[in-house]
């Protein structure tokens, strides 16, 4: 790929909800065409902090869902968790406020031709681009297991309506507020072999992203995963969210993960490789 | 005052070189221009100036090479980048072919590797400048940046002067971390320098408090974004008004056309747009028309009657 | 972890002094603290640092000396003060009488003005410490500021330590704006410095473009607040890298309790606060609030143990 | 003087009403115990643009009125100009949002023990802080004219309310769009003679408050003047408010606004001395 989304487009777009969900803001956003081209594992990045703000770089946010149609025209939904001053700016909106959005962004998930069985593995924030993926899989008449974790309850985002499109779901929560006590990790050989897991798609934090690697390269199943750099710009001008990724002909690259990702093949990712760049890179 | 009927001269020159807009975009702030394409036409701003380039492929280095500070950032990018021979075959073809005018930046850790570099360029046809970068370490002196170092300054710009031919206009750029940035300026204009960049990231670093180290993984990274800007615009001062003569490309912290007009007024024939290519991918197209307007306003005809006229007050 | 029952040490220590907390004013950023006073007890924090004081009466620079910028701000003051006499007369004892600790920071426009205002000094009893700032214009050679020369700058700290006797330590105060900055400490530190504070504002400018002249009336001014923190933070780190066991006042854009923290794990003994206070009178308490419980947060019992741990991992 | 007003607090107050008025907005602040002492000339230092605001210094506001009871209890009232970058922000603001305000700040109008002729003079938003004090004139037995000048209509403050405490009310705006057509300085020497104004208390911008000093001086009238110095703290720490007062003895210094003003003696201050040291400043 390593081009930029090429119908990605910067709108000002209006928030038409803003639902605290557990440790989550549930945001919507009247994103107009925006809302049409998006792909489940696609991302948006956000200004945030208004015009005097200090803030001077974008925020990255997985698409939840997108329609294209309906009272508002083409809307685009976010899951954001509070964390810092960015995301505590943006989650403190009122409706009717706007802000600034480019997108969608990235790679998206593949999806298989044929009918497979698959597992979507979810960490935190993570499950959000899994439900309108799960939704597609389904009406390629996949067979959808889902697994989402997190460290305590409040932080497992499973909406209703979501659950409804996949066959199974499994909870595991770190400290045992809900489902079952541990790290996803901890069930998903168990999972793969009674659903004859045929394709993982994952979206979390780095770890658990390599963690859930080295399990289906154990498998031998396929891997697909959203990975989550820190991102200056989102859109490929800026460098700072490269990591090791082996190209078709196994050279080790240092790879934009805004535009040849965030969805990547985890196979093709070479993990824990933060804060050094691994020997034989490409230019090392 | 009515200038409707006056026509509005937005040009800027370096060297013997035109360009039709005094907006540019900074080095390592916009790729190779592709991803900014997609947001306006390349054409329709001065020039790309692109990534520093190498003689070898760079892998960069290790992230996190990024950290938010207060209305600035700072990178520790380290040059990443695929070598000056693939980057002749794959980039400059690509940007021509979009009628983006190009100046490229490069980058050596010898005073022969600039030399190199130059002579490679001085045979591609259609490149409209280059743009020395020389804060970079200095292989064979302890790795002290050249543009620390007057001699070693002076050094790469007579390399480069010798190896490019009399035609491409040579853009020294310059670091701000230093005792005397006017000293530095006059060795590489005597050496041959038709204008100079105005300013590099000033070196800075972040600490994580959590993890209890500095936030990037190279410690140190490059301060860039609004943050600096009063520094961008005391450089261009103090420099244009000890060589005036010399053309400027300002940049540093310039997120609108009311910074871009300062820079002008300082001394700077052009604006680099940088750090604000992030949070604003059509920042390059915004500020060159803000800045129109801001000029015609003011009753100026042309961006070169601007420029450095803070000066005169 | 539990570390109720431990007793916390928040004492820092230059040269032969104790202070009971490492939070500091900063030069020219507390006038000389009795306005702050009705916001804090002045005891409350470690040190009063006062106005750089001069010999002789100055009116400072015209105004506008002000003007904000991007998280930041200019400042051309020039060191406005009654000079040394009657600031012993009047800002002195009513410090001293309010429990205040005080170390006065001094300037001078020849190496014999620091001299005096050693010898001045010396005899004044009750005073913590003093503080040299060196970024001020060197009559004597072209108005070069004495921080950006290190045979100045030695020479300086060489006649303040001849006169000032054995007991008040002295911290000298460096500019960023130099090419070296370890080698400018390794001078000072060699002729007799106790400590080093860390970073003076870094010099900056800032254009009005509707009176298309400078906005201070001293055209150029000093950078201060949260836009350099990463420059401090970077200074901070590489002096401490070189000079382990020299205590460094640090400073530089820190306006709550995680800032002063990143200075003080990049190296800094205590952290000076300047222009918080102007956007927040109670910033000094706050940050020291803030400080103690991130601190103890994390383990620590004594702030010294936090003083350069991100140079160990 | 040479005090910070021994009153001053800091604390976050609520808005409780924000109204365009004109070119302005009259915005009223729960400002409890703050309200009791503030007296008319003194003003307040507003933090704007919220937790990650690239403005980093206070912004200062004449107070329009202050209130200690009441159903906030005490509330302070402003005119705000939404002039640049802070002060957008704040009039932007909605009931219920809160600001960090330190008050009341400076010095205040002397009142005099007699009851005397007494001329207000109000330049733009400048008129905010001549409605308190024409009150207290009044109360005290004075004869009250006012006299307001500004640009165009919209700029002349000047509520109904307001105007009841006044025996006479004269307006000029530059563009003759309502009132007078010239300055307040054109009708200012007519207003002397006809009121036979003893004292002329002052408010507006520095050129206003220069010319109306050299015609105060002409008719040997005192004259209170509220000066308008940019200000980075407001508290007497940071020198960036002076001017150059000449004080008892006769010595010029450069004097801090903020807290031996903004009220200062017309006759003392050094007029037009922008961008420059008068001749004769004490350590010039
Ligand atoms: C592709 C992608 C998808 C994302 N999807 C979501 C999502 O769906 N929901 C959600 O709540 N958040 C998501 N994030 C994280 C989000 O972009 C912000 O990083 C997060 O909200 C913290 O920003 P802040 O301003 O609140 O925190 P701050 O700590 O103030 O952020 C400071 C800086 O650090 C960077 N940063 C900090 N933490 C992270 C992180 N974990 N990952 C990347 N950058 C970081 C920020 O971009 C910013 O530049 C995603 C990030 C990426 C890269
Ligand atoms: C004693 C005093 C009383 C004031 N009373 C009022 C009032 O009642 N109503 C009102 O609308 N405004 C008043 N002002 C002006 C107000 O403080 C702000 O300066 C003004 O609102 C512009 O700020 P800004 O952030 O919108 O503009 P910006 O242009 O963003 O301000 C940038 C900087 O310049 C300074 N500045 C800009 N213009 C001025 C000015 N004219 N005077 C002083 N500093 C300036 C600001 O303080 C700030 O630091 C008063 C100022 C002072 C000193
Ligand atoms: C991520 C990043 C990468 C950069 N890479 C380069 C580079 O390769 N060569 C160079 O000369 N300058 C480089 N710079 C410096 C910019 O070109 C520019 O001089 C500086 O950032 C100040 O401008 P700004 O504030 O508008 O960004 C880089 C800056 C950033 C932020
Ligand atoms: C208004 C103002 C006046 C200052 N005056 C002095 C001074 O007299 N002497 C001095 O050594 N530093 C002076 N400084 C520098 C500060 O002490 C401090 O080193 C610098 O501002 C960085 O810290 P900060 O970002 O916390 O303000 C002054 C700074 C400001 C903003
Ligand atoms: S976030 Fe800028 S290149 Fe990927
Ligand atoms: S505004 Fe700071 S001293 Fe007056």
């Amino acid at each position: 790929m390593t081009a930029i989304n090429r119908r990605a487009t910067q709108s000002d777009v209006e928030i038409i909800s803003n639902k605290k969900v557990g440790a989550y803001h549930h945001m919507v956003f009247a994103a107009g065409a925006m809302a049409a081209y998006a792909k489940p594992g696609n991302f948006v990045a956000i200004s945030v902090g208004g015009p005097s703000s200090s803030m001077i770089l974008r925020r990255a946010f997985a698409i939840y869902r997108a329609s294209d149609r309906g009272q508002y025209g083409g809307t685009i939904e976010l899951v954001v968790a509070p964390h810092g001053q960015g995301s505590r700016w943006l989650t403190s909106l009122d409706i009717h406020d706007r802000v600034n959005m480019v997108g969608p962004l990235g790679t998206h998930f593949g999806i298989p031709t044929e009918p497979v069985s698959a597992l979507l593995v979810g960490g935190g924030y993570g499950s959000a681009p899994l439900f309108g993926l799960a939704e597609i899989l389904k009406e390629r008449g996949c067979r959808v297991d889902m697994l989402l974790g997190a460290s305590v309850a409040g932080k497992i985002y499973a909406p209703l309506e979501g659950k409804r499109s996949v066959n199974s779901l499994t909870i595991t929560t770190e400290d045992g507020s809900t489902g079952l006590s541990g790290k996803v990790t901890d069930v998903l050989p168990s999972l793969i072999e009674k659903n004859r897991t045929e394709i993982i798609y994952s979206c979390g934090p780095m770890g658990m992203l390599a963690a859930v690697q080295e399990v289906s390269q154990k498998f031998d199943t396929l891997h697909q995963c959203a990975v989550e750099e820190s991102m200056a710009c989102g859109i490929g001008i800026c460098m700072t969210c490269v990591l090791p990724v082996r190209d078709e002909s196994g050279v080790i690259k240092m790879t934009r993960s805004c535009i040849d990702g965030p969805v990547m093949d985890g196979e093709r990712v070479i993990w824990n490789s933060h804060r050094r760049i691994p020997e034989g890179t490409w230019g090392a | 005052m009515n200038h409707d009927f006056q026509s509005f001269d937005f040009r800027c020159k370096f060297g013997s070189k035109y360009f039709p807009y005094p907006i540019f975009t900074a080095s390592g702030c916009a790729s190779s221009g592709k991803e900014l394409s997609q947001f306006f036409p390349l054409n329709e701003i001065g020039a790309v100036v692109t990534n520093s380039i190498a003689l070898k492929p760079r892998s960069g280095r290790a992230t996190p090479s990024m950290a938010e500070t207060p209305s600035g950032m700072l990178n520790s990018i380290g040059l990443q980048g695929p070598g000056i021979d693939q980057f002749l075959e794959d980039d400059i073809p690509w940007l021509l072919s979009h009628n983006s005018r190009v100046v490229v930046s490069i980058s050596g850790e010898t005073v022969e590797e600039y030399a190199s570099l130059a002579r490679r360029l001085r045979v591609v046809p259609g490149l409209s400048g280059i743009e020395v970068n020389i804060s970079c370490p200095n292989v064979e002196n302890r790795g002290m940046v050249f543009a620390c170092d007057p001699v070693a300054s002076r050094a790469v710009v007579e390399a480069v002067r010798r190896n490019i031919g009399g035609e491409l206009p040579i853009i020294v750029k310059l670091s701000p971390d230093v005792t005397d940035i006017v000293a530095i300026a006059g060795e590489v204009i005597s050496a041959g320098a038709d204008g100079l960049a105005l300013i590099n990231t000033l070196l800075g670093m972040a600490i994580d408090i959590d993890a209890q180290r500095p936030k990037l993984a190279g410690k140190t990274g490059g301060l860039s974004g609004p943050a600096i800007r009063p520094v961008a615009v005391r450089a261009i001062y103090q420099v244009h008004a000890a060589f005036r003569n010399t053309p400027i490309l300002g940049m540093g912290g310039v997120t609108n056309g009311r910074d871009a007009l300062e820079l002008i007024m300082a001394g700077a024939s052009a604006v680099s747009i940088g750090t604000a290519n992030f949070g604003n991918p059509s920042a390059p197209i915004k500020v060159k028309e803000e800045l129109e307007v801001l000029l015609k306003e003011r009753g100026f005809n042309s961006v070169n009657d601007a420029v450095g006229v803070a000066h005169e007050k």
